[in-house]
C-alpha cells in the first residue's frame, strides 16, 4: 500500500514540480493537511505526511523536518498543530507554515507530537525526493543518499531529471548508483541490468556491497555469476580496505593512550613519581572542560563553539595546579623513596575521586561535543570520524610541544638538570624545588589536556581516570621510562597492536594477550623499549 | 543517638582481635531501614542515584506519618562496589542494625554475594533492577524486570512492522551474565521466530570497554548485508557512553541500524550528547516522559526533594519506589515487620505504577509491569513509542527449554519453591 | 701485552677488550694481564675504564669483543656475577658497598666462603669454625667492638674496612679492589696497605687508587689507563716519568 | 636442619605473635559459641566471619611483606595469588553442593546449567576431592609465582619495572576471569556454597571453625615467615632487598632467592584466599583488580614492613577501619582512607609497628653483646629490621 502511495505521490511530484509551475496547481488546503498530522496513531500520521508530501508545497520540507526533529506540537486547546521552542520554562509557539508568532505556552498545554524510527525514514526519503533538485549541494547530496537507501522504482524518472541536470561528481556518483540499483528491481531488459550490475560494482563500496548481496537473491539466474563475481571483487577490495580501516583505528587508539601516557611519562617517567593519581589528573582535566562549557553556555554562550579551545588553557592551568599543590604537599618529602610516592599517589587519587562525586555527583556529566568534533567523512573505503581525527592531531600537537619544552627551553634544561643530578644542579644555582614543582605541575597539566581530549569520547564521570590509569603504566614502561619517544612508540605499538588483534580475538583476549606480551617483552628488555645504557642507570 | 550502635560496633571491630564488651541497645521507637548501594567505585556512578531515592521515599513515608506510627529510619551503607563487602555490609545491616528490610544492589553479582546472608539471616531484600531472571528467592522481591518484561517485548517491536521489520541481529553486549543470560533466551527467541543462525551475530566486550571502533565497524558491516538490522545492546553502565559517542559520530542512524538497549536510560543519556542518537531506543518499564499524574506528582516531588530540577528520573527509581510502597502496603498489613509475616503478607499486593495500571506483587516475588519502548529525543528523553499491557514477570523463561514448565511460588514463604518443576511437582533447589 | 705471554699460566687475562655505550668507546681494545700472587696496580685519570674494567672481569657488563679469562682457562664473558664471585673474585667497590642494614657480624657471615644455594643458606647454621673466621677477621679490620652494631652506623673508613673483612671472608683467589683507601686517616691507608700486600702473598690483587703515596706503598707494578686503553705499565717511577702519562694524567 | 629451623622460627617475638593468634583462636569461638547471648563479652555471629576475613587479609598483608620488606620486590599483584587459592577452594565449595543447585543437576555447577555447558570443564576435575582442592590452593598460585618470577628474575626485572608487570598480571589475570568463557563463572564468580567437608558453611559452629583455622594457618605463617627471616637466607634476602647488585657480587643466585621468596610467599597468599572464600561466601575476578593489590601493599605500609607483626596489624587494622568508616560515613570514608595512606607515608614511613620500635629503641641502651650465633633459637635476633629510605630502587 505504502509503496503504491508513494508511486503516487512521486507521479504527483514529477508531474507538478516540474511538468507544471506550482504556481499553476490547485491549491490544496495545506493548513488543514498540517493539523492532521497532530492526530491519530503512527500508520494514520503516516498518511497524513504523504498527503503533505502529494502537495508539492515548498512549504513542506521544513514543516516535515520540524517533525522529525520533534519540534511539532499540537495544541491542545484548538487541535492546531505549532511549531513550539523552549522559552523559559514553557514554549514559544509559532505557525509552521508561515512563522507567524502564536504567543507562549506552558509544557501542559501542548502535546508532542511522536514520530518512530519508521516514520523519521519516511519523512526522510519524502524529504529527499522534494530536495533533489535543491540548489543547495549538501541537501541535494543528502537527498541523493535518501534515494539511494530506499531505491524506490518510482523514482527513476525524477532520478534521470536530476542526473542530466547534476554537474557535482560526488553526487552524480551517487544518484548513479541509485538508478543502477533502482535498474535492477525494475522490469527491465537483462542488458540494462548487466549494465546496472557492473555499475554498482565499479562503485566497490560497502554500499555497493550490501545493494548487491540485496539483489543476488531476487536475481536472473543469469545475472547471478556476474553480481557473485563483482560482490567477490568488492570484497576483495575491501578487505584491503579493512586493513587500512585498522591502521585508523590503531593511530586512533594510539593518540588516546599517547595522551593518557604522556603526562605520567614526565612525572614517573622523568621523576621517578609513581603517579598514581595520574589517572584523577585526566579526570579533572575532563571536568574542567565540563565546567567551562557550562559557564560558557551561561555567560557567554555566543563563545560555545570555542568552549573547547577555552577549556585547554583552563584544563591545563588548573590540573598543573593541583599538581604543584600535590608536589609541594606530598611528593617533595618522598623523593628518591619511589615506590612510597605509589602510596601516597594512590591515597590521593582516592581522594580526588571522592572530592569529584561529591561536588559534581557520581553521574556522567555532559560534555556536548563542538559541531566540527561530530560526525564522520568517508576517505576512499575509510570512515574517519572527526573526533578522533582531531584527537590525533591535538595528541601530535601536545607531543611536540612538550618535546619543544623539554629540548629547547631553559625551564627544560633545567628539569633535565635536575632529574639526572640533583645535588649538581642545587650546587649550579638551579632552584630544585621549584624545578620539582614545575616538572610535576607540567606532567599534571598535560594530564589535563589529556582529559579535555578524552571528554570527547569517554564518560566524563569520576571513575574516568580509573580506565587509563594501567594502560598509561603499560605504555611509559614498554617504551622506556625517562623516554618521551620511547612513550610515543610505546603507544603506536600498543594501540596497533590491540586493534589489528580485536577483530580475531575480540577485544577481551585481545587486551589479555597485549598484557602477556607486555611481560613476555619486558623479561627480554627489563627496562623497556629505549632503554638508557651505561653505568648511571644502575646508581 | 541512633549512630551510636554503629559506633559501639565500629568500636568493637576497631578493636579487632581485642574482645570488647558488644551490648548495643536498640531504642525501638524507629523502623529501620536498611539501604544498600554502592557509593563509591565503578557502580557508584549508578547506585547513587537510587540511594537518592530511598531516602526521597523514606523522608516522604515519614511526612505520611511513617509506618505503624513509627518513624522510618534509612541506614545507609558504602559497600563500595566490592561484591564481598556487599555480603558484610548486608550482613552488618541486619545483624547489627537489625533493619526490617534492604533495599539495595545493582549488577546481579552484588545480588549473588549477598543472597545467601538473606537467606541465613532471613531478611528481606528489595531489588530495584533489571535482571536476567532465572532466579526466585524467598528472601527477595524483584522490582525490576525480568527478561520477559524488557527483553522479549524490545525484539518483538524491532520485528514488527512498526519498528522496521528487523531481519538480521547484533546482540552487543557487555561480557557479564546479565547479557550472557538474556542473549541466550534471545537467541533461542530469535530462532524459534525462524531467524537463521548466520544473521544473528552476538559479540562481548569487557566492563567499562571505551574503544569502541572495531565493534561500531563491525556493526556497520553486518548491517550491509541487504537485510534490515537491528543492534540489541546489553552494554552495562560506563561503556555505554563511549559506545553511543561512536555510533553517533561514525554516523549509524536509528533509522537504519535501530539499536535497542536495557541499560541505557535517563541518566545515561544525560552524560552525552543525543542529537545524534535520535530514534534509538530502549526498552524500560518506566520513562521519565510517561504523562500520567502519579508521575508528574513523583517528578515534582523528588525534584523538590534534591533541590534539582535537572535531576532525571528512571526505571530502576520507579521499581524502588514500586518495592518500598509495596513493602510498606506489606507491614501494614501484616501489621509487624517481622520476615515471614510481609512475605506472605505481600504476595498479590498491588500498587499503582507511575505509568499507569497497577504493579502486583507475584507469587514468584517478581511484579506485573508494562513494556514501554521509547525512542531517544534530542533532548535526552524518551519518546514512548509501545507500551504493552502489564506482563507478569516470569523469573524461569518459557524461552528456555529447560525451564518449560519451571514456576516459582512463594505464596507460602514457608513451604514456598523457587524452583518448581510444575510437571512432576517437584521442588529443584533445596531450601 | 705480547703475544708470548701464556694465557694458561695467567690469574687474570684480559686481551683486546672493548666496549662501549651509546656510541661512547669505555674500553678500547684494553689488554691487561694478573699473574697468580700478583698485586696490579692501576691509575689512571676519571673516565679512564677503571671501574668499566672492574665490571667485565666480575660480569656485569659483556664486552663487545676481546677475551677476558681466569686461570688461564674460564672464560668470564659467558658467566654471570654470581658464578664469577664463586669461582673466587671477589670485589670492593669504588663506594663503599656493605649491607647498611644489618650488623657487622651478619655482613661478613653473609661473605663468609660458605654454600651459596637457596635451601644451603635457609639450613646454615653457623660452625665453631666459622665464628672463629669471623671473629679473626673482625679482629684483622679492627671492627671486634661494632660487630653487634649495623653498618649503616659506622664511619666511611670503617665500611671501607669492613668491606676489605668482606673480601678476605669471601677467601678469593683474586681480589679487585677499587680505590680502598678513600676516606681513611693516613695511618689507616699505612695499615691498609700493608694488608693488601699482606695478602697478595698469597693471592692476586688488583687495586685501582688515585692516591700515588699509596700506591707508591704498595710497591707493585703499575699500569696506567686512560681512554680505555693501556696508556703504560711498569713500575710507578717508569709510570710517572712516561711522558705521555703526565701529559695525560698527572698534568704538568 | 629441621630442628634448626624450628628452633629459629620461635624467636621471642614470634611466640609472643603465635601464642597471641592461638589464644585467639580459642577465644572467639568460645565467645561466640560458649558465652550465651546478653553476656557483657558475648560475640554475635556476624563477627566471627568479619573477623575471620581480616585475618586472612593479615596473612596476605604477611605475605607480601616476606617479599617487600624483607626481599625488596615490590609485588603489585599479590591479590592474584590469593584470589587463586580462593578460586581453588570455591571450585571445591561449587561441586560440593552437587545436586542441590537450583538445577539440581549433580555434577555442573548452576552458572554451567545456566550458560549451556553440557559437561565438566576439564580442570573442574578432582575438585570434588578436598585434597585434590587443597593440593591446587598451593600448587596454582605457586605455579604462577614460579613462572613468573623465574622469568621476571632471571631477566633482572627489577624496582618499578617488576611492580608494573606484577600489576599487568593481575589485571590480565582479571580480564580472563570476567570472561564467561573461562569457565569460572565470570563477573558473578562462585557463590551460594553450601557445605565444607561435609559441614554447613553458613552454621556457626563451621564459622568458628573457619576462624580458628584462619588463626592457625596465619600462626603457622608467622611461623615459616620466621624461621626463613631469622635464618641466614632471610639475611641474604635483606641484602637483595638493600644492595641487590652487591650480593649478586658475593656469589648469591639472587634470582633463585628472590624465586623462593616469591613463591613461599604466593603460596601464603593462596592459602590465605582458600580461606577467605567460605567466610565470605563469594569469589569472582574482582579480587584480581589491581587496586586490591595496591591496597595490600598499603595494609602492609601502614603496619610496617620488613617486620613480622607489622602486616599482620595493619591488614586487622586498615580493614576493620573500613568495615566501620563505610558504614559510620558512607559518603566520606574515602577521604579517611585516602588521608590514612597519606599521612602514613608522609609521616610513620616505618609503619606503626617501625614507628612504636623507633620510639621504645631510643630509650633502651644500644646492644653491646652479641652472644654466640650457635644460639639463635633463644636469641633476641630482631624481627624488625630496618628498612633503608630508598633501599628499594
Amino acid at each position: 500500500m505504502a509503496i503504491r502511495l508513494l508511486r503516487l505521490i512521486a507521479f504527483l511530484i514529477a508531474a507538478l514540480a516540474f511538468a507544471v509551475p506550482h504556481a499553476a496547481a490547485q491549491t490544496p488546503d495545506i493548513p488543514a493537511l498540517v493539523d492532521a498530522l497532530g492526530q491519530g496513531s503512527f500508520p494514520e500520521r503516516e498518511a497524513a505526511i504523504n498527503a503533505l508530501v502529494a502537495t508539492g508545497d515548498e512549504r513542506v520540507p521544513p514543516i516535515l523536518q520540524a517533525l522529525a526533529d520533534g519540534n511539532l506540537y499540537l495544541r491542545k486547546s484548538d487541535a492546531k498543530v505549532v511549531l513550539a521552542a523552549k522559552a523559559g520554562s514553557g514554549f514559544a509557539l509559532t505557525n509552521p507554515l508561515d512563522g507567524a508568532d502564536l504567543g507562549p505556552a506552558a509544557k501542559a498545554e501542548i502535546d508532542k507530537i511522536k514520530v518512530n524510527n519508521g516514520l523519521r525514514g519516511k519523512i526522510r526519503t519524502a524529504i529527499g525526493q522534494m530536495t533533489l533538485l535543491s540548489p543547495d549541494r549538501t541537501t541535494r547530496l543528502s537527498a541523493a543518499q535518501t534515494i539511494l537507501k530506499n531505491a524506490d522504482p518510482a523514482m527513476r524518472d525524477l532520478l534521470d531529471k536530476a542526473l542530466a541536470a547534476e554537474t557535482d561528481p560526488q553526487i552524480k556518483s551517487v544518484m548513479e548508483l541509485a538508478r543502477a540499483v533502482i535498474v535492477l528491481k525494475t522490469d527491465t531488459t537483462i542488458e540494462d541490468k548487466r549494465a546496472a550490475i557492473t555499475t554498482i560494482i565499479s562503485h566497490g563500496d560497502r554500499d555497493a556491497q550490501t545493494v548487491l548481496s540485496s539483489a543476488l537473491a531476487d536475481a536472473p539466474d543469469e545475472l547471478k555469476p556476474l553480481i557473485a563475481d563483482g560482490l567477490a571483487t568488492i570484497a576483495r577490495n575491501l578487505q584491503l580496505w579493512d586493513i587500512a580501516q585498522n591502521l585508523v583505528y590503531g593511530t586512533s587508539l594510539a593518540s588516546v593512550l599517547l595522551l593518557a601516557a604522556i603526562g605520567l611519562a614526565i612525572t614517573f617517567g622523568v621523576m621517578g613519581v609513581i603517579n598514581m593519581a595520574h589517572g584523577e589528573m585526566v579526570m579533572l582535566g575532563a571536568y574542567v572542560t565540563f565546567v567551562v562549557q557550562n559557564l560558557i553556555a551561561t555567560y557567554a554562550p555566543g563563545l560555545a563553539e570555542y568552549a573547547m579551545a577555552i577549556s585547554i588553557p583552563s584544563a591545563f592551568l588548573f590540573t598543573a595546579l593541583v599538581g604543584v599543590g600535590i608536589e609541594r604537599g606530598v611528593i617533595r618529602w618522598l623523593y628518591g623513596r619511589p615506590l612510597e610516592t605509589l602510596l601516597a599517589t594512590w591515597g590521593i587519587s582516592l581522594i580526588l575521586q571522592q572530592a569529584v562525586r561529591s561536588i559534581f555527583g557520581a553521574n556522567n556529566r555532559l560534555v556536548a561535543p563542538p559541531s566540527w568534533m561530530t560526525g564522520a567523512f568517508e576517505l576512499g573505503g575509510l570512515t574517519i570520524t572527526w573526533n578522533r581525527l582531531w584527537i590525533v592531531v591535538f595528541a601530535i600537537i601536545v607531543f611536540a610541544a612538550l618535546q619543544l619544552v623539554l629540548n629547547r627551553t631553559p625551564l627544560g634544561l633545567q628539569m633535565r638538570a635536575v632529574t639526572q643530578n640533583r645535588r649538581m644542579a642545587s650546587a649550579m644555582g638551579i632552584r630544585t624545588p621549584f624545578v620539582d614543582a614545575m616538572t610535576f605541575g607540567l606532567g599534571s597539566g598535560v594530564a589535563g589536556l589529556a582529559g579535555v581530549a578524552l571528554s570527547q569520547i569517554d564518560n566524563v564521570s569520576p571513575n574516568l581516570g580509573q580506565g587509563y590509569i594501567i594502560d598509561s603504566f603499560m605504555v611509559v614502561v614498554f617504551g622506556g621510562v625517562g623516554n618521551l619517544w620511547g612513550t610515543l612508540i610505546g603507544a603506536v605499538s600498543l594501540g596497533m597492536a590491540n586493534k589489528f588483534l580485536e577483530p580475531y580475538a575480540g577485544a577481551v583476549l585481545a587486551k589479555i594477550i597485549i598484557l602477556v606480551l607486555i611481560i613476555l617483552f619486558i623479561q627480554r628488555r627489563p627496562r623497556g623499549l629505549f632503554a638508557l645504557k651505561g653505568r648511571a642507570v644502575e646508581q | 543517638m541512633t549512630r551510636l550502635p554503629r559506633i559501639a560496633a565500629g568500636l568493637a571491630l576497631g578493636a579487632a582481635m581485642t574482645m570488647g564488651a558488644f551490648a548495643p541497645v536498640f531504642a525501638q521507637d524507629t523502623i529501620k531501614v536498611g539501604v544498600l548501594h554502592s557509593l563509591s567505585g565503578t557502580m557508584a556512578i549508578s547506585e547513587t542515584t537510587l540511594k537518592d531515592t530511598m531516602l526521597f521515599l523514606i523522608a516522604e513515608q515519614n511526612k505520611k506519618g511513617g509506618l505503624l506510627g513509627k518513624q522510618l529510619e534509612p541506614v545507609v551503607v558504602d559497600p563500595a562496589s566490592d561484591w564481598p563487602l556487599f555480603a558484610e555490609k548486608a550482613r552488618e545491616l541486619i545483624a547489627v542494625d537489625k533493619v526490617a528490610a534492604v533495599f539495595g544492589c545493582w549488577t546481579s553479582s552484588s545480588r549473588k554475594s549477598v543472597l545467601p546472608v538473606f537467606k541465613e539471616l532471613n531478611s528481606i531484600l528489595f531489588y530495584p533492577v533489571q535482571y536476567e531472571g532465572e532466579e526466585s528467592e524467598k528472601n527477595v522481591i524483584y522490582t525490576g524486570a525480568a527478561p520477559n518484561q524488557q527483553a522479549i517485548p524490545a525484539v518483538d517491536y524491532l520485528m514488527s512492522e512498526e519498528g522496521g521489520a528487523v531481519k538480521r541481529w547484533v546482540l552487543e553486549a557487555t561480557d557479564y551474565v546479565y547479557p550472557r543470560t538474556t542473549n541466550k533466551i534471545l537467541e533461542q527467541y530469535l530462532k524459534d521466530k525462524g531467524v537463521p543462525p548466520e544473521d544473528i551475530k552476538i559479540n562481548y566486550t569487557p566492563f567499562g570497554f571505551s574503544d569502541w571502533q572495531t565493534e561500531v565497524a563491525a556493526i556497520k558491516e553486518f548491517g550491509s548485508a541487504g537485510k534490515k538490522t537491528g543492534v540489541v545492546s546489553t552494554i552495562n553502565g560506563d561503556a555505554n557512553v563511549p559506545f553511543y559517542k561512536e555510533l553517533a559520530n561514525q554516523g549509524i542512524k536509528a533509522e537504519d541500524i535501530p539499536v535497542v538497549a536495557f541499560s541505557v536510560g535517563e541518566e545515561e543519556l544525560a552524560g552525552m550528547d543525543t542529537t545524534n542518537l535520535v530514534g534509538h531506543l530502549a526498552a524500560w518499564n518506566y520513562f521519565q516522559s510517561v504523562d500520567t499524574p502519579e508521575n508528574t506528582a513523583f517528578i515534582d516531588s523528588w525534584h523538590g526533594f534534591i533541590a534539582n530540577d535537572k535531576r532525571t528520573t528512571n526505571d530502576p527509581m520507579e521499581a524502588a519506589y514500586l518495592g518500598f510502597n509495596l513493602w510498606v502496603a506489606a507491614v501494614e498489613k501484616a501489621g509487624t515487620t517481622d520476615t515471614d509475616a510481609v512475605l506472605k503478607a505481600i504476595v498479590g499486593l498491588s500498587y499503582p505504577n507511575l505509568t499507569g495500571g497497577t504493579a502486583t506483587v507475584l507469587p514468584n516475588h517478581h511484579l506485573t509491569k508494562p513494556v514501554l519502548i521509547g525512542e531517544v529525543q534530542a533532548d535526552g528523553q524518551f519518546d514512548i513509542v509501545s507500551q504493552t499491557e502489564p506482563v507478569p514477570g516470569d523469573a524461569w523463561s518459557d524461552v528456555l527449554p529447560e525451564d518449560k514448565g519451571i514456576e516459582a511460588d512463594w505464596t507460602d514463604p514457608l513451604t514456598g519453591c523457587g524452583h518448581l518443576d510444575t510437571a512432576t511437582k517437584t521442588c529443584g533447589a533445596a531450601p | 701485552m705480547t703475544d708470548a705471554t701464556d694465557k694458561f699460566k695467567t690469574m687474570l687475562y684480559l686481551n683486546g677488550v672493548s666496549v662501549s655505550f651509546d656510541g661512547f668507546k669505555a674500553l678500547n681494545n684494553l689488554s691487561i694481564i694478573v699473574h697468580p700472587n700478583e698485586m696490579l696496580a692501576i691509575i689512571g685519570p676519571n673516565g679512564a675504564g677503571k671501574t668499566t674494567m672492574m665490571d667485565i672481569i666480575t660480569g656485569k657488563t659483556r664486552p663487545d669483543d676481546g677475551e677476558v679469562f681466569f686461570d688461564g682457562k674460564v672464560d668470564l664473558t659467558r658467566l654471570d656475577e654470581a658464578a664469577i664471585a664463586n669461582l673466587g673474585i671477589g670485589r670492593k667497590f669504588q663506594k663503599p658497598t656493605v649491607f647498611e642494614g644489618q650488623t657487622v657480624w651478619d655482613n661478613l657471615e653473609l661473605a663468609l666462603k660458605k654454600p651459596r644455594g637457596v635451601f644451603s643458606t635457609l639450613g646454615y647454621v653457623a660452625a665453631n669454625d666459622d665464628i672463629a673466621r669471623i671473629n679473626e677477621i673482625l679482629e684483622t679490620i679492627r671492627l671486634s667492638a661494632r660487630k653487634g652494631d649495623l653498618a649503616a652506623g659506622l664511619s666511611h673508613g670503617q665500611k671501607q674496612w669492613l668491606e676489605i673483612g668482606m673480601l678476605l671472608a669471601q677467601d678469593p683467589k683474586l681480589l679487585l679492589v677499587d680505590e680502598p683507601v678513600a676516606g681513611m686517616t693516613d695511618s689507616e691507608t699505612v695499615e691498609t696497605a700493608t694488608l693488601l700486600k699482606d695478602i697478595a702473598k698469597t693471592r692476586s690483587v688488583v687495586v685501582v687508587e688515585h692516591d700515588m703515596s699509596f700506591v707508591r706503598e704498595l710497591g707493585t707494578r703499575v699500569s696506567c689507563l686512560a681512554e680505555g686503553s693501556v696508556l703504560a705499565e711498569g713500575t710507578l717511577d717508569q709510570v710517572s716519568a712516561n711522558p705521555v702519562v703526565i701529559e695525560r694524567y698527572l698534568g704538568r | 636442619m629441621i630442628t634448626q629451623l624450628v628452633l629459629r622460627a620461635l624467636d621471642r617475638r614470634a611466640v609472643w605473635v603465635v601464642s597471641a593468634l592461638l589464644l585467639v583462636a580459642l577465644a572467639i569461638p568460645f565467645a561466640n559459641l560458649v558465652l550465651p547471648e546478653g553476656h557483657p563479652l558475648h560475640l554475635p555471629n556476624y563477627a566471627v566471619p568479619l573477623f575471620g576475613k581480616y585475618l586472612t587479609y593479615a596473612m596476605l598483608a604477611l605475605a607480601l611483606d616476606l617479599v617487600w620488606g624483607y626481599c625488596g620486590i615490590l609485588s603489585l599483584g599479590h591479590a592474584a595469588f590469593f584470589a587463586l587459592g580462593g578460586y581453588a577452594m570455591g571450585m571445591y565449595l561449587m561441586r560440593q553442593i552437587g545436586a542441590r543447585g537450583v538445577y539440581a543437576n549433580p555434577v555442573l555447577p548452576d552458572f554451567m546449567v545456566f550458560l549451556n555447558y553440557k559437561e565438566l570443564p576439564w580442570f573442574w576435575n578432582g575438585f570434588d576431592q578436598f585434597w585434590f582442592a587443597a593440593l591446587m590452593i598451593v600448587l596454582v598460585p605457586a605455579a604462577l609465582a614460579f613462572v613468573f618470577g623465574f622469568l621476571a628474575f632471571r631477566s633482572r626485572v627489577t624496582g618499578v619495572y617488576l611492580s608494573i608487570i606484577t600489576q599487568a598480571m593481575t589485571y590480565a589475570l582479571l580480564l580472563a576471569f570476567f570472561r564467561n568463557d573461562l569457565g569460572f563463572g565470570g563477573n558473578n564468580g562462585l557463590t551460594d556454597f553450601k557445605d565444607i567437608l561435609g559441614f554447613n558453611v553458613q552454621a556457626t559452629t563451621t564459622r568458628a571453625a573457619l576462624f580458628a583455622a584462619s588463626a592457625i594457618a596465619l600462626a603457622f605463617a608467622v611461623l615459616v615467615c620466621t624461621a626463613i627471616v631469622n635464618s641466614k637466607l632471610g639475611k641474604v634476602m635483606i641484602a637483595i632487598r638493600d644492595a641487590e647488585s652487591r650480593t649478586r657480587f658475593l656469589g648469591y643466585r639472587v634470582d633463585n632467592i628472590k624465586l623462593f621468596a616469591f613463591v613461599v610467599s604466593a603460596v601464603i597468599a593462596g592459602i590465605a584466599g582458600a580461606l577467605y572464600v567460605p567466610q565470605v561466601g563469594i569469589i569472582n575476578p574482582g579480587e584480581f583488580d589491581p587496586g586490591n593489590s595496591i591496597e595490600v601493599v598499603i595494609w602492609t605500609a601502614v603496619g610496617g614492613r620488613g617486620t613480622i607483626i607489622g602486616p599482620i596489624i595493619g591488614g586487622l587494622l586498615v580493614n576493620a577501619g573500613k568495615s566501620v568508616f563505610t558504614g559510620l560515613w558512607p559518603d566520606y570514608w574515602l577521604y579517611a582512607l585516602g588521608g590514612l595512606f597519606v599521612f602514613v607515608t608522609l609521616f610513620m614511613p616505618k609503619g606503626i609497628v617501625g614507628s612504636l620500635r623507633s620510639l621504645f629503641s631510643r630509650r633502651k641502651p644500644p646492644r653491646q653483646d652479641n652472644s654466640e650465633p650457635l644460639e639463635t633459637g633463644a636469641k633476641d635476633i630482631p624481627i624488625i629490621a630496618e628498612p633503608q629510605p630508598g633501599a628499594a630502587e
